[in-house]
């Protein structure tokens, strides 16, 4: 079962990592990503960034996406946290990470976890710059074509 | 018996260009789907047209799943409309 | 500069993260592998698996490819940690962190560090089973042709 | 002058099974790479010679760098002879 969490505090990797794997001998690999906010965004110096999201829906796409990352590559756990609130320069939004009994099936599900969440969850991003000025990040159609290379034949 | 209604939810810039995150509607009698909403909310007022504008890139979830113009529509569902996520 | 350790004790996750982020403001994304030891091995049960080395060699090679995956994917840092000397199941081998603007470098350095730290740094691990067996693990012809996707043209 | 010399150190299966870990040799006349260092050990010693027999995987690095069987040596390198690595 994968824990996923959507929550304003920040996260700690190491406390996530031990939780994971504590007690398991059945480990071989464990992979994690975790996206932090940068502080130039276009040449353009931020403030903070602005995460909103979609409560009723989020946990469960979140949840779904996790399952379908441990149904594709037979994890022996997984874990998905993303923040919403303000975020600034530097911070930590985003923590996957993918346990598996060998690296190669750890590592792609960590890709496909960190690609399908940008694609498939709905979070929604606010850049709030330096000047005051302000705007919603728009989708990327390199998000897109990563999130696509994991798609499957039908 | 009550009137059918859907409650519909707005996020990101579309809910700050409505200055409005939801509301609650009592079913219109030609609303049976995603598209035929779309159509009577941009006949209701224009910044619903200007949202809804062709080309402008809005998604749709219908009770919390994505949808498409053809997903269907009954009483009590929850329909959000919002921008292409970009969380991550 | 990548940091590049060899130790017998074990490494902290959360501490490691900490150091290669703290201060910085134009990462957008770290990728990290931890290998860890697995209790079983071709269905025998491991007591324990002792990592051996070239000491005098391991830094140096170490140090190589964590100057290679920087120059690949232009990193914002970098870390690698071997441990050493006898480890028992569940015990974490190896740590690897990669720091960049964007996610794909970040991941993609992780994936490149793992590989090539499995085929280019002098470690040889012996596991010792619960009957009293020991034997040498043999390299895995995958592990080569992980290695080899890596290979750049001349 | 001193006498040209090698040190050679051994690792894994190959430091078992010859019972060393390490040893200094005074550089035989006819040794001037790796390929000839093995000749003359295998010429030495039947142990040398079941270690470096046809097809086995031992792995050579001479002065702390991967080396094939044509690098050269010279008074003063280190030489190491391992199995293919298994870290990570």
């Amino acid at each position: 079962m994968a824990r996923v969490v959507v929550q304003d505090a920040a996260f700690d990797v190491g406390a996530e990592f031990a939780a994971l794997t504590a007690g398991r001998c059945d480990i071989g690999g464990i992979g994690a990503f975790v996206g932090t906010v940068r502080e130039l965004s276009g040449g353009q110096r931020l403030a903070a960034m602005t995460l909103e999201h979609y409560p009723a829906m989020t946990a469960a796409a979140l949840a779904r996406i996790a399952a379908e990352a441990e149904r594709r590559w037979d994890l022996l756990g997984c874990t998905v946290i993303h923040r919403v609130g303000r975020l600034e320069p530097g911070a930590p939004i985003v923590l996957v990470l993918a346990a598996a009994a060998h690296r190669d099936a750890a590592l792609a599900a960590t890709g496909f976890l960190i690609d399908w969440l940008k694609t498939k969850a709905p979070f929604w991003k606010k850049e709030c710059f330096a000047d005051g000025a302000a705007h919603w990040v728009e989708a990327r159609a390199e998000d897109d074509a990563a999130a696509a290379r994991w798609s499957e034949p039908d | 018996m009550g009137a059918a209604s859907l409650h519909i939810l707005y996020f990101a810039w579309l809910r700050e260009r409505l200055g409005l995150g939801e509301e609650s509607l009592a079913l219109p009698e030609d609303v049976d789907s995603v598209g035929t909403l779309i159509a009577w909310l941009r006949r209701r007022d224009d910044r619903f047209g200007a949202i809804f504008a062709e080309g402008r890139l809005v998604r749709c979830a219908v009770n919390q799943e994505f949808a498409g113009p053809d997903t269907p529509l009954a009483d009590g569902d929850e329909v959000a409309f919002f921008p292409p996520v970009t969380g991550g």
